[in-house]
């Protein structure tokens, strides 16, 4: 019995080296890509290559660009790992991010926008919202068995059109008919966490900390708390979870909920960071969707969703660089990023999200362990 | 109010009805065969978009059958490649499908440029072919109701005819074809097959090779009748509407059909009513498509449920 | 500084979208070619594409890449130039279609460079009257914002004045990319009557122009010469645009370059352009002369004069 | 002449389990050849090989005295071997015949041939004797027909040898019956069988020879009519082993439970339950015996609170439990060990210290303030694992890797890790080995003996007889006879009872239901 532990430390650690030789793979298989398009499409591929590696990190600038994706790409793919250990397929984070930034832009031009609150509570409304945008598809769901992928991405449409109406019609506009608000008061918008020189170069803001913050918080609810045990428990399997006692609908909706916060938080720091200020229409420009990849890419772990956005964000800025200074065209990287997210999620099988398509009952094939040898 | 309702009932919304719901409907039929085989087709926007391109770009060098026919071929192809990614090297089905949607939008665009030599919006710089209406105006000499059928019936795209009786089609194959039974045990319990000696794995490639045809042939109406010619994105999320239109319609061909149709009665009704309001917001008759596949979802759901309380199950 | 063919202005376009369509930037990166033809500079075009969160971070890298001169449109990027122009102050700006408001900024190294397309509205408004039978035109907006409703408000104002009952439909699309719902747009405003349809709407005006082809109305062209642009793909297309409104964005930039060159453009003031500055007009080509009939086209003439001359005053949405 | 031999078979998984090694199995033409083992012996693994499934690392296979190689199933099929699998390969929505025609359909045209394939069916369904209606859909049927309709399957892909896996296991004795009826008439016919099975008495009745299976190699291959089912047992463990629990008298006082006026609707609207009255005291077992479906699972679950009840009360430890939660009733001292492990007895992709404190994450020693407390859930884990001896690497192993008998263990450590008051307990032993058949056996009288009320129900009767103080017989959900268990209650007395051909009169019952 005494060295059982040292058993599980064992495979533990062979599962961490496996899983980063895997990552180094993927990242290796979508540079080849890349170079292989480059070659095809550019003059220079050279100088177009040299770009994408380097780039991001060239400037304080360029650093904060790359570093404000990678705390985006954090929260949505966070949120999207949340729903996902619940085995649900909730993809309502596009929605919970404008309804979220609606809810901090009302608070951020009225007059306690101006005020210290203008941030917390900027904040504060913001996840609400998406709470309780995370929380209908949820409840639905819940009571009546609404499909969750359906009824999200309805949700998702209704929420870019409100967002539209509103900006268009009842919030403050520098002039009238532009699909902008007013700019935000500084107290209401996340200062920069660097300057150089008094100058506006980084982009870097507060929404870095609140990533992080995220990412503990996250991990802390999902395997410090019983909530996070009933969650995956109920993501592994629902009927079991009854069986013992746990509210398996209550934990769908309140993990739908949770991470409808988590929506609702990226939608402030969009439109409370320093990239905008303000709220525009359709400002998201689909970021919320690359959490899916994220999320799966991290295997849905909460701890390993900064990481997978470090990589991933580094490689998005280094394809918009490219494409801004180079010669390689716009939509040459829509095609690279499909590829890549092809092969990669080619390695990357999470068996998991098929299965839920799948209506096989059959289990997950158990990798054969000592215990079955034993006997 | 009045007005509204004689545009509602009269036979030219009828006809905007057919043309709207075409493409939606062709794709859903897609959508229902992937989903009865087991996979979610979240690609649909993509090999519809793709299938759009390409119907463009062949008809401008051959007749307009052809044209139709790479249209589906190249959404048929998509399915394949999609295939292979989920089904051989084990990659997620959905993150495939959203892969394949990125590279449509990207790759479209590309495509047109190179096709084009240098235009990155819109095709209108080649000459592409219309799908033809198809012509019943003989109808009008039947005395009495001759005229009404035939500002009914006469003038909707052949595609348009070709949707109606692949519902039909679709519904024998699954409900009464050997291959059928084999889809949708493949799609329900996927051992029954295999220890019955079906090659799951290849029907699963064909139901999406299928889907994407259909999808891809709902592209070229959209690309060569709806509209002659192609733009970027010009398929504007209707590929995730007709997954919804999947799910509305009870995963039936015929529940396919009366969710595609409710969708384009709402498209039309879009259309139709800023003519009639002006001073209703566009965003929310924009919204409406959407607000109303969230009501039928509830209902229908509510319904379900009403039908097990009424059991005493619950 | 002199500048000469071997040490030319280094100059960049940055559109917040992508070339192709086959109006506004298309005619921006036109004016471009023809001042790379003529003027000592060299000229790079960045497209940044439609996801609005790339947008600064583009225009910054722009501006960090010494450029002399960083070229950018509409209201969209305004906030962004106004927000980088004094980090950048020995950088030349220049916001075509859009102005920052001088009064509460440092833009001094911003040339403004607006449009006032509602006098050309008012003159194809008022020809579109005359000419249609049924008494009824059709408006298609693509999005409602004043650089895209100034083009109505004024046609609106020139069909009354031609014919104080006529009758205008009107539809906001909420799109510039959805030809099938243009087509189905302009279709249900034919149905309802309407003989002469003006899309102001990008793609999705190009799916309404094929409705107005498919069911031998007429049509109002946009931004560029639509009815040139159709001519030889699709000359049925071309043949029922019977004028078109434009906005000569290409040739206002490369005046505003030659301008840069020779110290003259107003930087750190905005230069608001009408049909008098030759940047906004009515396409008055072979389609003109052969679908609008002579008289119409007199009284047209002497409106465009009035209006130069300030006795017609044409409402607009541009500020 | 062997029809089928099997020589030197070896197979090694992927993850480096050797699940056989040299195994050898000579099977004659027309003969029910059993193979018997314990848990994970290899038996399953030796099958699919045979079927085709599994490729083998080591030996051959001879098919007529050919050599032969099966690189899919449908080659096996084609070779005229059919297989029923333990879970099995039917789709649920399809209707009977749809199932068995599956994959070799007769058709019309490009039409299916529905009245060809459901006269077919009928067809075989009569020639051996294998009673079953064509048309209703197959997720409606009770597993014993559902299993006919597998044998249909093979039967009708014209097989010659039949592998039935753990048939038995799912069956209710009268069930069991008629199966081994079907495959004496199968034989009859000119077909051979391949029969496993852990229960020895079923495998003396069918079989005419055994081959042994321990650890992945064969033990050896006897005839039926030479062997005990104690020499046996004792060839596949290697050791002597008794299944006979030593049962305290008992001293019942306290009602723990009762039921009375119980009324269960299913899904599709039948009633299941209908009108249940029953008492269960403190350190008794109570056996609900019936043939599976007629209520057994259904009122187990509604006591548990798994399951909506149309009319009736339930009483806990003297509280009305209707209005009370699932956890609420757990709170009452309500345990239970659910009928599929699987689906609703654990969670496999959770490591086994989560799930053996799943049913407690109220309890403030393993959560509190809403944190878990990892050491005392990982102690308790350890403790359990100890004391159960269930065969795992460690507390933070995943479920999902232990063997069937060791998940059952489990679930058992789970619900018994402290005395309940009432133990629901649902097919305990399905597919368990000896060895662990035993220990679970006991941990349940255990637990009766430090005065849990114990309802219990299994398709096994002679589990039922071996554990029970009464015996409650359901039938249509209700009881048609109710017993004390004594000596001379024999499982034909109990069996005329299950398939509603006699019932009791309330004075009869009176005795037993208390
Ligand atoms: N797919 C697999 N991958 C890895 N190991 C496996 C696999 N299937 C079975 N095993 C292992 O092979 C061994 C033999 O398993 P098998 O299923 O053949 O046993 P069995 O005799 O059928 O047991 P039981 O009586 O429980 O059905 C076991 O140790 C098991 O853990
Ligand atoms: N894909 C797999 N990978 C690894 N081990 C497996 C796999 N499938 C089954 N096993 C293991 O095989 C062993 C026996 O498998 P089998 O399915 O025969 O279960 P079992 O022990 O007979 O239980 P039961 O029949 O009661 O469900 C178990 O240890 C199980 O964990
Ligand atoms: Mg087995
Ligand atoms: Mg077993």
């Amino acid at each position: 019995m005494s060295n059982i532990p040292a058993i599980d430390r064992n495979s533990r650690w062979k599962t961490i080296r496996r899983e980063v030789g895997r990552a180094v793979g993927a990242l290796a298989i979508a540079l080849l890509v890349t170079f292989i398009v480059v070659l095809l499409t550019s003059k220079a591929p050279l100088e177009a290559i040299t770009q994408l590696l380097t780039a991001p990190a060239s400037k304080p600038r360029t650093i904060g660009l790359w570093l404000d994706d990678v705390a985006k790409l954090t929260i949505t793919g966070l949120a999207f790992s949340l729903v996902f250990q619940a085995r649900q397929f909730a993809m309502g984070v596009q929605g919970q991010v404008y309804i979220g930034a609606l809810a901090a832009s009302y608070v951020a031009l009225s007059p306690l926008g101006a005020s210290w609150a203008g941030i917390p509570l900027g904040i504060t409304a913001a996840m609400l919202a998406g709470a309780i945008y995370g929380f209908l598809p949820g409840i639905a769901k819940a009571k009546l068995g609404a499909n969750e992928i359906v009824s999200s991405l309805m949700l998702n449409y209704i929420a870019i059109e409100v967002c539209n109406f509103l900006v268009r019609t009842s919030l403050p506009k520098p002039q009238p008919g532009v699909l902008t608000t007013n700019d935000f008061p500084d107290s209401a918008v996340f200062p920069q966490l660097i300057k150089f020189d008094g100058l506006n170069v980084t982009r870097l803001d507060l929404g870095l900390v609140f990533a992080l913050i995220a990412v503990l918080v996250v991990w802390f609810a999902l395997y410090r708390t019983s909530w996070g045990l009933k969650l995956r428990l109920v993501g592994h399997n629902a009927r079991f979870a009854e069986y013992s006692g746990i509210k398996a609908t209550f934990i769908m909706v309140s993990a739908m909920t949770a991470s409808g916060a988590l929506g609702g938080l990226l939608g402030s720091m969009f439109v409370q960071g320093q990239g905008y200020g303000k709220l525009t229409v359709l400002f998201e420009g689909g970021l919320a969707f690359e959490g899916i990849l994220v999320a799966i890419v991290a295997r849905s772990r909460p701890l390993a969703v900064p990481i997978v956005a470090l990589f991933y964000g580094y490689l998005r800025q280094g394809a918009q660089l490219m494409n801004i200074r180079t010669d390689v065209p716009a939509e040459v990287i829509g095609v690279v990023t499909a590829i890549i997210i092809l092969l990669v999620s080619s390695s990357f099988s999470l068996n998991f999200i098929t299965r839920l398509f799948k209506r096989s009952p059959a289990p997950a094939a158990a990798p054969a362990t000592v215990g079955g040898a034993a006997k | 109010m009045m007005e509204l309702l004689i545009t509602v009932f009269s036979a030219t919304f009828f006809v905007t009805i057919i043309r709207t719901t075409t493409p939606l409907l062709l794709a859903t039929l897609g959508g229902l065969i992937a989903d009865l085989g087991g996979a979610l087709n979240v690609a649909l926007e993509g090999m519809m978009l793709i299938g759009c391109l390409t119907a463009v770009i062949v008809s401008v060098y051959a007749p307009w059958y052809v044209a139709v026919a790479a249209g589906l071929g190249a959404g048929a192809l998509l399915g394949l490649i999609m295939a292979f990614f989920a089904f051989r090297l084990k990659a997620d089905i959905i993150l495939v499908g959203f892969a394949i949607n990125i590279l449509a939008a990207g790759g479209t665009v590309f495509a047109l440029a190179i096709a084009t030599g240098g235009d990155k919006g819109t095709s209108i710089n080649l000459q592409s072919k219309a799908v033809p209406a198809v012509d019943l105006s003989f109808l009008s000499a039947i005395p009495g109701i001759g005229p009404v059928l035939k500002s009914f019936l006469s003038g909707h795209s052949v595609l348009s005819w070709l949707a109606a009786f692949l519902v039909f089609a679709v519904w024998y194959f699954l409900y009464r074809t050997p291959w059928g039974l084999w889809l949708r045990g493949v799609g329900e319990y996927p051992a029954a097959p295999e220890a019955a000696g079906i090659p799951v794995n290849k029907i699963r490639t064909l139901s999406l090779v299928v889907s994407g045809a259909l999808a891809g042939l709902g592209g070229a109406q959209l690309a060569m009748f709806n509209y002659v010619g192609f733009t970027r994105d010009m398929t504007a999320g209707r590929g995730f509407i007709a997954l919804g239109a999947v799910l509305l319609g009870a995963r039936h061909p015929v529940g396919a059909l009366l969710a595609a149709l409710l969708f384009g009665a709402f498209e039309a009704l879009a259309v139709v009513m800023p003519g009639l309001f002006n001073d209703i917001p566009a965003e929310l008759i924009r919204m409406i498509p959407f607000v109303v596949t969230i009501a039928a979802l509830v209902l229908f759901s509510i319904r379900a449920q009403r039908a097990l309380a009424l059991r005493g199950v619950k | 500084q002199e500048y000469t063919k071997d040490n030319p202005l280094k100059v960049a376009l940055v559109l917040h979208g992508t070339l192709g369509d086959k109006s506004f930037f298309d005619d921006a990166a036109e004016g471009m070619k023809t001042a790379q033809a003529e003027l000592p500079v060299t000229v790079k075009i960045i497209e940044l594409g439609y996801d609005r969160s790339k947008w600064q971070a583009g225009l910054a890298d722009a501006a960090d890449s010494g450029y002399d001169v960083i070229i950018a449109g509409t209201f969209d990027m305004t906030g962004y130039i106004v927000e980088l122009s004094p980090e950048y102050p020995d950088v030349k700006f220049i916001d075509f279609d859009d102005a920052p408001d001088y009064s509460a900024c440092e833009c001094k190294n911003v040339l403004g460079v607006q449009y006032t397309t509602a006098a050309a509205g008012y003159l194809a408004g008022f020809a579109a009257a005359k000419i249609s039978k049924s008494a009824t035109l059709g408006t298609i907006i693509g999005m409602e914002f004043p650089t895209v409703t100034d083009f109505k408000t004024g046609f609106d104002q020139g069909a009354k004045a031609a014919n104080p009952s006529i009758n205008i439909l009107n539809a906001v699309a909420g799109s510039f990319n959805d030809p099938a719902k243009g087509k189905e747009i302009a279709l249900a405003q034919i149905n309802q009557g309407a003989d002469v349809v003006f899309p102001i709407a990008g793609g999705t005006g190009i799916g309404s122009l094929q409705a107005v082809k498919d069911s031998g109305k007429l049509a109002v062209g946009v931004d560029s010469d639509q009815a040139t642009i159709f001519a030889s793909s699709d000359p049925a297309q071309a043949d029922v645009i019977f004028t078109s409104v434009l906005k000569k964005v290409g040739h206002s930039l490369n005046l505003a370059l030659k301008g840069t060159l020779d110290g003259t453009a107003p930087y750190g003031s905005r230069q608001l352009l009408g049909i008098k500055d030759g940047a906004v007009g009515i396409a008055k080509n072979a389609w003109y002369e052969k679908l609008v009939p002579a008289d119409v086209r007199a009284e047209v003439d002497a409106i465009e004069a009035k209006i130069i001359a300030g006795e017609i005053e044409v409402a607009t949405d541009m500020k | 002449m062997a029809l089928l031999e099997a020589i030197g078979i070896g197979k090694t998984y992927p993850g480096g389990v050797v699940a056989n090694d040299g195994v050898n199995l000579v099977i004659e033409p027309g003969e029910v050849h059993a193979v018997v083992g314990e848990n994970g012996a290899g038996k399953s693994t030796l099958m699919k090989i045979l079927f085709g499934i599994e490729q083998p690392n080591a030996g051959t296979l001879l098919l007529d005295n050919r050599q032969v190689h099966f690189s899919k199933p449908r080659e096996a099929i084609d070779a005229g071997i059919g297989m029923v699998f333990q879970h099995f390969s039917l789709v649920p929505s399809f209707s009977v015949y749809e199932n068995v025609v599956l994959g070799s359909e007769p058709r019309a045209g490009i039409r299916l041939d529905r009245q060809k394939a459901i006269a077919e069916v009928q067809a075989l369904s009569d020639k051996f004797r294998l009673k079953v209606d064509p048309l209703p859909p197959v997720g409606s049927l009770p597993v014993g027909q559902q299993q006919r309709v597998e044998i249909l399957k093979a039967l009708y892909r014209n097989a010659r040898i039949l592998i039935l896996d753990e048939p038995t296991a799912v069956l209710a004795p009268q069930e069991v019956q008629e199966l081994f009826v079907a495959i004496r008439s199968l034989v009859a016919q000119g077909k051979t069988v391949i029969f496993i099975a852990h229960k020895l008495p079923e495998v003396l009745e069918i079989s005419n020879s055994i081959t042994v299976m321990r650890q992945g190699k064969t033990v050896g291959q006897v005839k039926t009519k030479e062997v005990t089912e104690k020499s046996l047992a004792a060839m596949m463990v290697g050791r002597e082993v008794s299944l006979r629990v030593e049962r305290k008298p008992t001293e019942q006082t306290e009602r723990v439970a009762s039921v009375s006026g119980l009324r269960i609707v299913n899904a599709r609207g039948t009633e299941v339950v209908a009108g249940l009255d029953l008492n269960v005291y403190a350190g008794e077992i109570v056996g609900l015996v019936g043939v599976e479906g007629n209520g057994q699972a259904e009122t187990l679950e509604a006591i548990a609170g798994l399951r909506q009840v149309a009319a009736g009360d339930i009483v806990v430890a003297n509280q009305n439990a209707n209005p009370l939660s699932v956890l609420q009733r757990r709170g009452l001292g309500l345990a239970s060990i659910p009928e599929d492990r699987i689906a609703e007895g654990l969670s496999t992709g959770s490591t086994v210290a989560e799930n053996l404190v799943a049913t407690r994450l109220n309890d403030s020693r393993y959560v509190r303030g809403g944190l878990l407390d990892l050491k005392a859930i990982k102690a308790n884990a350890q403790k359990l694992i100890e004391r159960f001896s269930i065969r795992v690497g460690g507390p933070g192993s995943a479920v999902g890797t232990l063997s069937g008998g060791n998940m059952q263990k489990v679930v058992v450590a789970r619900e018994l890790s402290e005395q309940p008051k009432l133990l629901l307990v649902n097919q305990p032993t399905r597919g368990v080995d000896l060895g662990a058949t035993q220990f679970i056996w006991r941990t349940i009288t255990d637990a009766r003996d430090k005065g849990a009320a114990v309802l219990l129900s299994s398709a096994d009767l002679s589990e039922l007889l071996a554990l029970s103080d009464r015996l409650l017989v359901l039938y249509r959900g209700k009881i048609v006879a109710a017993f004390l268990n004594t000596p001379d209650l024999t499982p034909e007395t109990l069996g005329t009872y299950m398939l509603g051909l006699s019932t009791q009169t309330a004075d009869e019952m009176q005795a037993a239901l208390k």
